[in-house]
């Protein structure tokens, strides 16, 4: 029953609507909608979710309580947080480009909702099935680079500059170690398509036959997403907030907001693409399989949390040597492993 | 070997978030203070003899004392710490010779506004005399100069 | 091609300078070109204010200096004062402010350590280091009845004895320094990531720390062994057995380690006390009024920040003629400029981290 | 506390060089101001003293003088020694800076300008305030400085 308790759902509506006379073009139309909308809404209750976790973790983690006022265990504070930042004075500087200051908070969410279309949620749970879609994921999250780096410039502040130049430096960067960890997984399954990667975790995880290119997925996720040891595009405690500095109320809340969404997106593709996605371990399918994707998912974004709150912040030459020195060569040994590795195994005639 | 301190800092993390809480939820929750805490003010009047030592310990001129002559003794009409100067360093405390100004446990002393600081700890009319001394008056506003520490001078 | 140096204000109000301190830095791209500290926004003129009280009334205002070890920041004071007045401390007195000065120092080195785990990043050392912190200030506060600007020690003596229940609680919280120092190395100075970012970071050359009066963690992070404590033991440091951590290579790396030894040595030194500490008065026979003859005296202690000197010119009056204190902060900070020159933005904030500074200090 | 002054025999052995300076009983050494960059290289150079640490720097303003303090100490030898340099002249107080013998006089000297006026000659550059405003009036430390205002006021 669970199992497909979305899927029924799409196909309870279409049924009312046909049945209603609605026209064929119209009900795809509408469903989409209702699809995208549906997307929209669990992105925010994601995002609160992982706020109040955030700072729950947070708090544990230094031996405090954390949020724990607003309402029952302190579940009610993300809305408090909303509130407050809603409430607060939207405050833009003189000497900024107001145009391009006030684009870019909104702006910075559109990538991240372009990707959550092709995200296989759960069995039969992609909004769009796409053929490309880790291409396609990967072309859109490029996008938010350009969007860091806009509201750093246009902030017109030497902070918000280094934060953005830093931005563009580290993500164009790291994008190279995490397309090509992924290559490894795409040489073996032969498809773009997520689900399709997915189904072919059927006897085992990837996590288990690509080891590295996890863990090279693993710190290039933690550099995509800016956080530490990687924060340096915020890098609190020398660039007060990076690209983020000049901006107050709900367009600063924009920001974070994006990089929690890029979080779920991160850890979303590590689910999808080394932990089995929407599959039950162990033949545990009574539970449902999104349920199972949230479980693999929330437990990735624990461990983002987790290092978060432990390590220190790297240095930007360090940052950058990391990357090309260490991170390229090993990712692209993976493949050439993986290559070879597929060659002999078929040669054998263990793998077709 | 390279990342073994990496994984000792997420043993250390992961330990603590599993262990006690050190956070005192404190409007529900109150520390017992040491004896000793300098807490807010509190001034035995029964006690204090108006003398103004405490006056003149003090090092940023906190405590203001009014008193009148009354029967050839001196009464405390008022007595007033400007708070939002006070340092809590407890020399007043320490010199009062009859043990009448103390520090209490009270620690809540957050007030909305700047000028409800000021903590008046006495201030009540003189009694009536029960002899009627003539010069009373120029002794009182002499005795006002003297009590409020030295003159009001130019600030260190 | 040609490039451009741009100007940054580091400061007076950034979250990594410790409080009010501005460094104007030229740099091209993330590489420091030029750095030029500028202090003063924080400078309240306690030296002119001492002018203007009597010697004891002074003693509250050197809290105010490193508001961090408040209670060394007295003993510098009054140690001058006694010098100038040629008073004897009686031996309780000198025990009870080794305890407390040591306390004061571990309470000072744990604000150093946790600040610049904070400063490279590690948020949760800092909060670490103050929660272990709060379990020492309880044990001062339980002394003296405050938690930050003590005001505890008097000409003479110190304000009020030790109470009872003080002997077994410092002798429960010293029996957890140890692993609470461990803690802090698992987590910080263990790490990689923090090593990567410290280790030959900012480095002092001996000479060059000698040359610029440095002094404290900063200057024994060269390997200089310079502590008054055992350089010139003043009070009654000669009698305890402690070691001086020095450093080797003069990085921000090993003036961070330092402190944590540190503590581990002070906890050694406040169990020998606590072990020999006497019964006695808590003040030595002063007069009311205090009026040191005509004359001048230049005491100095080890503070948790390096050599803390207090100049005190007397003419004979109630109040100090002339009262001047050297403040280790702030000369440590003279070389910062240099220090920082040709290092990344964030290794000027890991270098500042390092030298630790406390505002309060440097502006006086 | 332990007495660690620097022994009279030092002492006497450095005036027998320089014949201006005056040694008072604590062995605290008064040297001419012209005589001071010489004596300070000296004591900082000769291994008999070793006094390469410069402790402390400071003024003090008197009624007929002002007085320069230096606090100085030998790391190698554990010792201490207090050089002090009368100002007579209070409109124009010069006394030579100390910059190229140590470089911790430097930020030192600056704060004795700042707040005592005495200026360094010698110091590269001209000594500019550090920790007061730049455009600040007067010196705070000099006995004669009056200011207006303040709570009381």
């Amino acid at each position: 029953m669970g199992e497909n308790i979305f899927v029924g759902i799409a196909t309870w509506l279409r049924d009312v609507m046909s049945s209603a006379g609605v026209p064929d073009l119209w009900n795809d139309t509408i469903l989409m909608l209702v699809k995208l909308v549906t997307v929209l809404v669990f992105v925010m209750l994601n995002f609160m979710v992982l706020n109040y976790m955030e700072r729950r973790i947070a708090g544990f983690i230094q031996s405090r309580r954390g949020p724990n006022r607003v309402g029952p265990h302190g579940l009610l504070q993300p809305l408090a947080d909303i509130g407050k930042m809603l409430g607060k004075e939207l405050y833009i500087p003189k000497s900024v480009d107001k145009i391009v200051f006030l684009l870019m908070p909104t702006l910075i969410f559109v990538p991240p909702f372009l990707i959550f279309a092709v995200l296989p949620l759960g069995k039969n749970m992609a909004a769009i099935d796409m053929n490309i879609g880790v291409f396609y994921m990967f072309a859109i999250a490029s996008l938010s680079t350009i969007i860091l780096w806009g509201a750093g410039w246009s902030s017109n502040n030497k902070y918000s500059l280094i934060g953005s130049m830093r931005a563009v430096a580290q993500m164009v960067s790291y994008e190279l170690p995490l397309i090509l960890s992924l290559l490894g997984v795409i040489m073996i399954t032969g498809t773009l398509n997520m689900s399709s990667i997915v189904e072919a975790q059927n006897n085992i995880w990837f996590v288990f036959t690509q080891p590295i290119a996890f863990l090279i997925y693993f710190i290039a996720g933690i550099a995509e997403t800016n956080r530490t040891p990687f924060c340096l595009v915020e890098g609190e405690s020398e660039i007060i907030a990076g690209p983020y500095t000049e901006y107050s109320g709900m367009t600063y809340a924009m920001f974070p907001l994006a990089e929690f969404v890029s979080m779920i997106i991160i850890s979303a593709m590590s689910t999808i693409v080394f932990l089995g996605g929407w599959l039950a371990p162990f033949g545990w399918t009574f539970i449902p399989s999104w349920l199972w994707f949230f479980l693999k998912m929330y437990v990735m974004i624990f461990i983002f949390m987790w290092v978060r709150w432990t390590y220190p912040r790297i240095r930007v030459d360090q940052l950058m040597g990391f990357n090309w020195k260490v991170l390229v060569p090993l990712a692209l040994a993976n493949i050439f492993i993986t290559g070879v590795g597929m060659y002999v195994f078929r040669a054998i005639g263990w793998w077709s | 070997m390279f990342g073994q301190g990496l994984l000792k800092g997420l043993q250390v993390t992961w330990g603590r978030m599993l262990s006690k809480k050190q956070t005192v939820e404190y409007p529900d929750e109150h520390i017992e203070m040491f004896p000793r805490f300098h807490g807010r003010f509190e001034l035995d009047v029964d006690k204090c003899i108006a003398c103004g030592l405490c006056a003149n310990a003090c090092p940023n001129k906190v405590i203001q004392i009014e008193k009148e002559k009354v029967d050839k003794k001196q009464y405390l009409t008022r007595y007033m710490m400007r708070i939002e100067y006070c340092l809590f360093c407890g020399l007043c405390v320490e010199s009062c010779n009859k043990d009448a100004l103390k520090f209490s446990n009270v620690i809540d002393m957050n007030q909305y506004r700047r000028s409800w600081v000021r903590l008046t700890l006495v201030d009540r009319p003189a009694p009536e005399p029960t002899e009627t001394p003539e010069e009373e008056t120029s002794a009182k506003a002499a005795k006002d100069e003297a009590a409020a520490g030295s003159t009001p001078g130019k600030e260190g | 091609m040609k490039t451009e140096t741009y100007t940054l204000n580091l400061g007076p109000q950034h979250p990594s300078t410790h409080g009010v301190f501005r460094i104007i830095l030229e740099l091209d791209g993330e590489t420091v070109v030029k750095a030029t500290p500028v202090p003063g926004y924080l400078h309240r003129g306690i030296e002119k204010l001492a002018e203007a009280r009597t010697y004891t009334q002074v003693i509250p205002y050197t809290d105010r200096m490193d508001y961090m070890a408040a209670m060394l920041m007295n003993w510098g004071y009054v140690a001058a004062v006694e010098k100038l007045m040629g008073i004897e401390v009686p031996e309780r007195v000198e025990y009870i402010r080794v305890i407390v000065g040591e306390l004061s120092r571990i309470a000072s080195h744990q604000i150093a350590i946790g600040a610049m785990g904070g400063d490279i990043g590690a948020l949760t050392a800092f909060t670490y280091t103050f929660r272990d912190r709060e379990y020492v200030i309880d044990l001062l506060e339980m002394v003296s009845g405050s938690r930050m600007t003590f005001s505890y020690f008097r000409i003479g003596g110190v304000a009020a004895d030790l109470p009872d229940e003080f002997f077994p609680a410092t002798r429960k919280l010293l029996n957890e320094i140890p692993a609470m120092c461990d803690e802090y190395d698992d987590l910080v100075t263990g790490n990689e990531i923090f090593q990567a970012r410290t280790k030959q970071v900012g480095i002092i050359t001996p000479e060059m720390g000698i040359n610029y009066s440095l002094s404290g963690p900063t200057l024994r992070g060269s390997g200089v062994n310079y502590d008054l404590r055992k350089a010139r033991p003043y009070s009654i440091y000669d009698r305890f057995d402690f070691e001086v951590p020095l450093g080797t290579n003069g990085d921000c790396f090993d003036r961070f380690r330092i402190r944590i030894d540190e503590i581990r040595q002070s906890k050694r030194i406040i169990e020998q006390a606590l072990d020999q500490i006497p019964e006695g008065p808590i003040m030595a026979k002063v007069p009311k009024v205090i009026k040191p003859p005509a004359g001048d005296a230049y005491a100095e202690i080890e503070s948790s920040k390096g050599v803390y000197g207090a100049y005190v010119v007397s003419d004979g009056s109630p109040k100090p003629y002339r009262v001047h204190f050297r403040r280790p902060s702030f000369i440590n900070l003279g070389y910062l400029g240099e220090l920082c020159e040709g290092w990344k933005l964030a290794d000027v904030i890991a270098i500042l981290a390092s030298i630790d500074i406390v505002l309060g200090e440097v502006d006086c | 506390m332990a007495d660690c002054n620097i022994t009279s025999e030092l002492v006497e052995a450095v005036k027998a060089r320089f014949s201006g300076i005056e040694i008072q009983e604590n062995n605290d050494v008064t040297v001419p101001a012209g005589d001071l960059i010489p004596f300070m290289t000296e004591i900082k150079e000769n291994p008999d003293y070793a006094m390469d640490y410069l402790t402390n720097l400071t003024a003090a303003d008197y009624e007929d003088r002002l007085e320069m303090v230096y606090n100085l100490a030998s790391i190698t030898h554990g010792y201490t020694l207090t050089v002090k340099v009368k100002l007579e002249d209070k409109e124009n107080p010069q006394v030579p800076s100390l910059c190229p013998v140590w470089g911790g006089a430097n930020w030192q000297e600056r704060e004795t300008y700042d707040l005592m006026g005495i200026v360094f000659t010698g110091y590269p550059g001209h000594p500019t305030r550090i920790l007061l405003d730049d455009n600040y009036k007067g010196y705070p430390l000099r006995k004669d400085y009056q200011w207006e205002g303040g709570r009381e006021a």
